[in-house]
């Protein structure tokens, strides 16, 4: 585009209105898909018990969204008279845009992303590690101690999480070779979407993505039966509308994500990667994925409780990341072999690294479930032996 | 291309050098800190710039998620939680400081300002690549030192900080 | 990018940005503000180590990892630095470093 | 299929295991020590093909190939990169490690196999607790010794000696909670921590020589540019060296046509490194000095005896002077001051003899191995001093194999001995009391007994005159007698070994002591022949006073009425050793007499020389296998006859009762002396630790008298001098002075506001000096 607008203007200002037209078609995209989640899961929710759901606002209550929408807006915008006016403000502001600027480089399609950078795993998760700043600045500003605990409990556990998250994430890079999204999404037609090569870094990563976008069953932070609404006890109207708004782009961005880096991205299954077929069907093929993780993410919040605050970092911490470095190991010796073995056999390295993954994660997941229930007797039968006297 | 790379880079020192004074000159220790992820935030541009993408996903996700999280986080604990903005925030010899950090600043520019001469070379096309082969090859040692100083520190950490 | 600014330019924003955070850490009263001017003069010793390195000699890929060895270390110093002063506000009650001063004469 | 090229899996095994057991199976005793056999049999099986392949290939090739860093003979991997150079690790596979390899292994797998009847796996009841960690160690020790042997450079090489090293510790302090007591009253009273003393007295006395063996390494590194063996082991690299010196400033400077000497220091560097090295040795190996630690390990398990002090950790020292012969005689080519190899003689000669004649006055069965040890210990270091290296390597190997029966065989009579603690509670192990307590329900009865002597006073040596017989001492040769009949198959096989040990023909320790006397009467250096022959009678003599009192006669005690011999797991290991005893002498038979047979193949084997050209053309015999002299063979075996025969005459010809005073003890003096070890525990105790204390008091004492009294006489003088300055003082100068006065104390007012204890300011005096000095530059640019 820009090569066509510099026929009429100066090349940076080509520049700068093509990025300008691109971001500009991610944000409205995210914020449609954002309008779709809610009223998706206002409908599941309510399937799921028992319920119809909205209904009211247009057909099925297509036009819930909308409403709610403008429900938040008209309200009375409140600025606590203690609170810092320009911090309390800031923070709804620097929420948002880290939710918006990871969608730079998604792929949507073979070739189609906003920009295909070399480093794009990284820059996903640099842009996302700043989401914390913005509930840490709206806790600190709204002078509510109530607020501040909240805010820094979530920080806590999104930056625990983070952990896991990018940790899990090192063997498919490891096995890609590359940071950049669209060669991981081109690697899985050679080797197999990593759901059959990384299962059990998918499940942390699931995992992990739900406690950095505070989903349930990780939605401490904001719970209202924890401490109250956490980091956003003291937001109403607009700015009360930015988290939301942020909290579904983030479920949206985190589901896609998912489905590219584990099933394929916007491949269709058994095509072969550089059919043109992927340019076109590809963004409805990632969508159609990634609602799959939507619709998952909301099936688990209808279905699960909510986990206890001590046992949440410790999860993190002594069962995540250990698990993820176990599982890097298992990665960086697994592959120059199936490499090795691959070439010496001469078949596709999809035949054999798919089975020799699936066996070594189900071997290390059964280890670990084995040594994690031992554990987990031990300590009950310590604790019986305390709590009943020797005598 | 060549007013506009300029004027961006314009831009973006007056942000990190903005930021840097906000650092310093203002009036609460949490402004203080919200002053310092602006001046990160610069650097990273900066880094851009000079067409290092990987120190600049790294300076991202490293200062401002991480640092300047655990900088707010010590400021919300070591005051008292609603604290008041205290007394000046300098000390008696800010004055002194202040003509050496400017003279400082002389001198640095003075040695900075001659004719380098760049190398016409591009930096590699996969400098991911490259830098973690320096890691791994050259630079192993060193490499390994950090991590054991890493290690250490966050032990360090834990112990100290815990009662 | 190399004809569109010159060294001297990063050089001397670098100088600029240590220069303030000098004076942080030498006129700051409290601990944490002074750890930041630290870090300010860090991040200036990184853009002098990463523009050396974009102007004067990009095959060789040292300046990006200095770079990145500062990073990690000013990481751990930072670490490092907020648990001993959590401690000592802990015990002291204070984090002003003019008053913890039971180490003077 | 190149065997030789995994030769990397040969330590590897025995690490793994010893991950293993420690990570995992650590609850599981029996599955532990099956692992940690399984482990060193594949590494068994492993070097035992390498063996054969470099047989089939000739190990002239062989030398050749691993000289020249030749895949697979030599397989060296980057390690870290250290500013220019790069550490490497690999395997260094010549003639000389390929035959430790495989005596590592036959012996260790040994010892590995009767450790599990030793400890008493077959009785879960006596079972020791920390059973599989004790094959934990032992694995990892095996690990250290196998990746020593086939280090191809000397920093793998003392790496891996410090993992040995570290498991000598955990080894000798295995039962760290066994106390020890003195007889008094009638009842044992428990008194110190001798296993755990005893650990950490060999632990620090090695240290002593590694340090040495250390600053060897630094040094040779420093000066050659590497310490890999097949880059210094050149001629260029050696002939460099000698001409190499390690000092200040230069020999010889020129002046007006004069040549000067200079002032300054330069040490011939081969001699220095060639010194500090031995001294590595010397410590490992138990050589005079630093032998004290030997005799105090025996408080260890009798297995770890056996893999520690005979089979491989003290045969490391004396492997390393043979590994770095070619540095040694290089030094010794290049004649600067001291010859390295006289010094190694030396030491080795003294060794030998002194080591021997302590071990005619001791008592307990495994000490007077461990003498014998540091005697025959000796004896190689000796023989490779005097250029017999080939016959010092030869009797390395011959004296692992027997050494390690014996201590075997002596594990067996002690485990026999316990039979009686075993089946009922003695009055010692009801006296001993346990450190472990609860968490040690069923202690092994080694534990519970005490055996060694201590004194009450820490400072005291360890192990110390037996003042009283102690009827519970289960390792007291006095408490024994009769035991031929009790325990027939450790009584044949421990003959076996003695028959080796003492020199006997036809058994292993003959062929090559003999080889060892043949070369050097050969070379015409009588008096190491002298010595090393009458060490030899010696060693007979108190051989077979130990067999007499241990095995002849009637039981003397309870304990030996009701030995019984030990399970099989025990004596089958000494079956075999006492065949492998027995019959390995034969690869290295004289041609003269075994030309039919094997014909000196392990002099042919071993005694290869690289030269600095390539391929097998490069490598030259070393020198003629040294031949049979049948007046010295005649000679040696007279001398060890005699030695039998007073053995019977003294002890053999009455029965003893377990109480009786030995019968050489009228020689009171002697007697004593001996059985103390010459006093040298005494003596180091008398010297550096009473004399570094002694040192510091006299300092003292000099500092209160002469000093103060110098310091009080000024002052006396100064009163009365300034008598008379005062009255000018009052007058003249006081003006002065008082203005003097207050001007410092202002000024150190003043100076004194610098030190503000407040960092920051500390920090700004910084920046202002770095500013000035930086303004002085660019203004004088």
């Amino acid at each position: 585009m820009a090569d066509f607008l510099s026929q009429f203007m100066p090349a940076w200002l080509a520049l700068i209105i093509q990025h300008v037209v691109v971001g500009a078609v991610l944000v409205v995209f995210a914020l449609t898909n954002m309008l779709g989640i809610t009223w998706i899961e206002r409908k599941v929710i309510g399937r799921l018990q028992d319920r119809i759901g909205a209904n009211r606002a247009g057909p099925f209550g297509l036009l819930q969204p909308l409403a709610d929408m403008v429900k938040i807006l008209t309200k009375e915008d409140i600025t606590p008279t203690a609170a810092s006016r320009v911090i309390y403000n800031l923070g709804p502001l620097l929420v948002v845009p880290p939710a918006l600027l990871v969608f730079a480089v998604l792929p949507f399609g073979a070739g189609v992303s906003g920009s295909d950078l070399n480093i794009g795993l990284l820059y996903i998760f640099a842009v996302a590690s700043t989401s914390t700043l913005g509930i840490l600045i709206a806790g600190w500003g709204s002078n509510n101690k109530y607020s501040l605990l909240g805010a820094m409990r979530a920080v806590a556990q999104m930056v625990s999480y983070e952990v896991p998250q990018a940790l899990s994430i090192i063997g498919i890079v490891m096995l890609s070779g590359s940071l950049s999204l669209q060669q991981i999404v081109q690697r899985q037609s050679e080797i197999g979407w990593f759901v059959l090569l990384q299962p059990l870094a998918f499940v942390i990563f699931l995992i992990a993505a739900m406690a950095e976008v505070n989903r349930t069953p990780f939605d401490l932070p904001e719970a209202e039966s924890e401490i109250i609404a956490g980091h956003h006890t003291e937001y109403s109207g607009l700015k009360f509308g930015m988290f939301y708004l942020a909290e579904y782009i983030n479920v949206f961005f985190i589901s896609a994500l998912a489905a590219t880096l584990f099933l394929g991205g916007y491949q269709i299954p058994f095509v072969p990667a550089n059919n043109p077929v992927h340019t076109i069907l590809g963004p409805f093929v990632l969508i159609g994925k990634t609602f799959a993780f939507v619709f998952l993410t909301i099936w688990l919040r209808g279905t699960l409780p909510r986990v206890r605050v001590d046992h949440l970092m410790g999860f993190a911490w002594k069962a995540l990341v250990p698990l993820c470095l176990l599982n890097i190991f298992m990665t960086a010796v697994l592959m120059p072999l199936v490499g090795l073995w691959s070439a010496n056999l001469g078949i596709s390295e999809a035949y054999i690294a798919i089975p020799v993954m699936l066996l070594a994660n189900a071997v290390l997941a059964g280890l670990v479930l084995w040594w994690a229930g031992r554990s987990t007797r031990r300590r009950e039968t310590r604790l019986a032996e305390q709590v009943v006297p020797a005598q | 291309m060549n007013v506009f790379l300029t004027s961006i880079f314009v831009i973006v020192s007056v942000i990190t050098l903005v930021g840097a004074l906000g650092v310093v000159m203002a009036r609460t220790v949490f402004a203080s800190g919200l002053w310092l992820i602006l001046s990160f935030a610069g650097v990273a541009g900066l880094y851009v710039l000079l067409e290092a993408p990987f120190l600049a996903a790294a300076q991202i996700l490293i200062y401002v998620g991480a640092v300047a999280v655990l900088i707010l986080f010590a400021v919300m604990l070591t005051r008292r939680v609603m604290g008041d903005p205290g007394v000046s925030q300098n000390n008696s010899q800010w004055g002194a400081a202040a003509v050496v950090a400017a003279l400082m600043f002389i001198v640095l520019s003075l040695t900075s300002v001659q004719n380098w001469r760049p190398s016409t070379e591009s930096p590699p096309l996969l400098a991911v690549n490259a830098l973690g082969e320096a890691f791994l090859g050259p630079y192993l040692l060193p490499f390994e030192i950090v991590s054991v100083v890493l290690l250490v520190a966050l032990v360090g950490a834990i112990i100290l900080a815990r009662e | 990018m190399v004809e569109s600014v010159p060294l001297g330019a990063y050089l001397v924003v670098a100088a600029a940005l240590f220069a303030i955070g000098l004076y942080g850490a030498l006129a700051r009263r409290h601990a944490i503000a002074i750890l930041m001017g630290v870090e300010l003069m860090l991040n200036a010793v990184n853009v002098n180590l990463v523009a050396f390195w974009r102007y004067l000699s990009p095959a060789n890929m040292s300046g990006q990892v200095f770079a990145t060895f500062i990073i990690a270390l000013a990481a751990a110093e930072a670490a490092i630095g907020l648990a001993l002063f959590i401690a000592i506000y802990r015990s002291r009650d204070t984090v002003s470093v003019e008053e913890v001063n039971l180490m003077k004469w | 299929m190149s065997f030789a090229q995994y030769a990397f899996l040969v330590p590897l095994f025995p690490l793994l295991a010893f991950v293993v057991i420690v990570l995992l199976t650590n609850r599981s005793k029996r599955l532990s020590s099956n692992i940690a056999i399984g482990a060193m049999i594949l590494s068994g099986i492993l070097s035992y093909l390498i063996f054969f392949q470099a047989i089939g290939e000739g190990s002239e090739h062989v030398l050749a190939a691993a000289h020249a860093g030749e895949a697979p003979w030599s397989m060296m991997w980057d390690w870290a990169p250290v500013g220019l150079s790069t550490i490497q690790v690999g395997t260094y596979l010549d003639p000389l490690s390929i035959i430790m390899i495989v005596m590592v292994t036959t012996v260790g797998l040994m010892i590995f196999w009767y450790s599990q009847g030793y400890m008493n796996i077959q009785d879960a009841a006596h079972t020791d607790p920390l059973y599989a960690r004790f094959f934990a160690y032992l694995s990892l020790f095996a690990a250290g010794m196998l990746g020593y042997v086939i280090s191809p450079n000397l920093v793998q090489a003392i790496v891996f000696w410090e993992v040995m090293g570290l498991c000598s510790f955990l080894l000798i302090g295995f039962w760290f909670g066994k106390k020890t007591g003195v007889y008094r009253n009638g009842r044992w009273v428990a008194e110190g921590d001798a296993n755990s003393n005893a650990a950490k007295k060999a632990f620090l006395t090695t240290r002593v020589g590694d340090v040495g063996f250390f600053l060897g390494i630094i040094a040779l590194g420093a000066v050659a540019g590497t310490t890999n063996y097949s880059e210094v082991f050149t001629m260029g690299t050696l002939d460099r060296l000698k001409e190499t010196f390690i000092g200040f400033g230069t020999p010889t400077f020129a002046f007006g046509g004069m040549e000067i000497p200079a002032v300054g220091i330069a040490i011939p560097a081969l001699t220095v490194i060639s010194l500090l090295l031995f001294m590595g040795a010397v410590g490992k190996s138990a050589q005079f000095p630093l032998h004290v630690w030997l005799p105090d390990a025996m408080a260890g398990p009798t297995p770890v005896s056996a893999m520690i002090h005979a089979a491989t950790m003290v045969a490391a020292g004396v492997f390393l002077i043979a590994r770095m012969y070619p540095v040694f005689a290089a030094a010794s080519e290049a004649s600067h001051g001291v010859n390295p190899l006289n010094v190694v003689a030396a030491i080795g000669l003294f060794t030998a003899l002194f080591a021997a004649t302590i071990g005619i006055a001791q008592n307990d069965i495994k000490r007077i191995l461990a003498f014998s040890t540091i005697s025959q210990l000796g004896f190689m270091v000796a023989a490779i001093g005097s250029g017999a290296w080939v016959a010092g390597v030869f009797h390395m190997l011959t004296h692992a194999f027997f050494k390690a029966l014996l201590f075997l065989g002596s594990g067996s009579v002690i485990h026999g001995m316990e039979h009686l603690h075993m089946s009922h509670d003695s009055p010692g192990h009801a006296d001993s009391p346990q450190e472990h307590g609860s968490e040690l329900p069923h202690a092994p009865d080694h534990r519970a007994t005490p055996s060694l002597v201590v004194d009450a006073n820490a400072a005291a040596p360890v192990w110390a005159v037996r003042s009283v017989a102690n009827p519970d001492d289960p390792q007291d040769i006095w408490n024994m007698g009769g035991l031929r009949h009790k325990m027939p198959i450790t009584f044949w096989t421990y003959l076996m070994g003695t028959l080796a040990l003492t020199g006997i023909p036809i058994w292993a320790g003959f062929w090559s002591k003999d080889e060892i006397l043949a070369h050097t009467y050969e070379t015409h250096q009588t008096f190491v022949w002298i010595v090393l022959t009458l060490t030899a009678g010696l060693t007979a003599f108190y051989m077979a006073r130990q067999l007499i009192l241990v095995f002849f006669g009637q039981p003397r005690t309870a304990m030996a009425r009701e030995a019984k011999e030990s399970p099989w797991t025990m004596t089958m290991p000494l079956v075999v050793l006492a065949i492998a005893a027995t019959l390995v002498g034969l690869l290295g038979i004289p041609d003269r007499i075994g030309n039919f047979v094997f014909g000196s193949w392990f002099h042919h084997w071993i005694a290869l020389v690289p030269t600095t050209g390539l391929g097998p053309e490069a490598v030259i015999e070393a020198e003629a296998p040294t031949e049979m002299n049948f007046l010295v063979a005649g000679l040696s075996v007279l001398t060890a006859l005699v030695g039998w025969a007073l053995g019977y005459w003294v002890y053999g010809r009455r029965q003893f009762t377990a109480t009786e005073r030995d019968p050489l003890a009228r020689v009171r003096f002697a007697w004593n002396t001996l059985q103390n070890g010459y006093y040298m525990d005494a003596l180091y105790r008398n010297t550096f630790i009473r004399g570094s204390v002694a040192l510091s008091n006299g300092l003292a004492r000099f500092d209160q008298r002469i000093i103060d009294g110098i310091v009080n006489g000024v002052a006396r003088i100064t009163v009365a001098v300034s008598a008379v300055g005062r009255w000018i003082d009052t007058y003249i100068v006081d003006g002065f002075v008082n203005g003097v006065g207050v001007v410092t104390e202002e000024y150190g007012r003043i100076m004194r506001l610098i030190q503000t204890g407040f960092v920051q300011n500390y920090l700004l005096v910084v920046f202002v000096s770095i500013l000035v000095l930086s303004g002085i530059y660019l203004a004088l640019r």
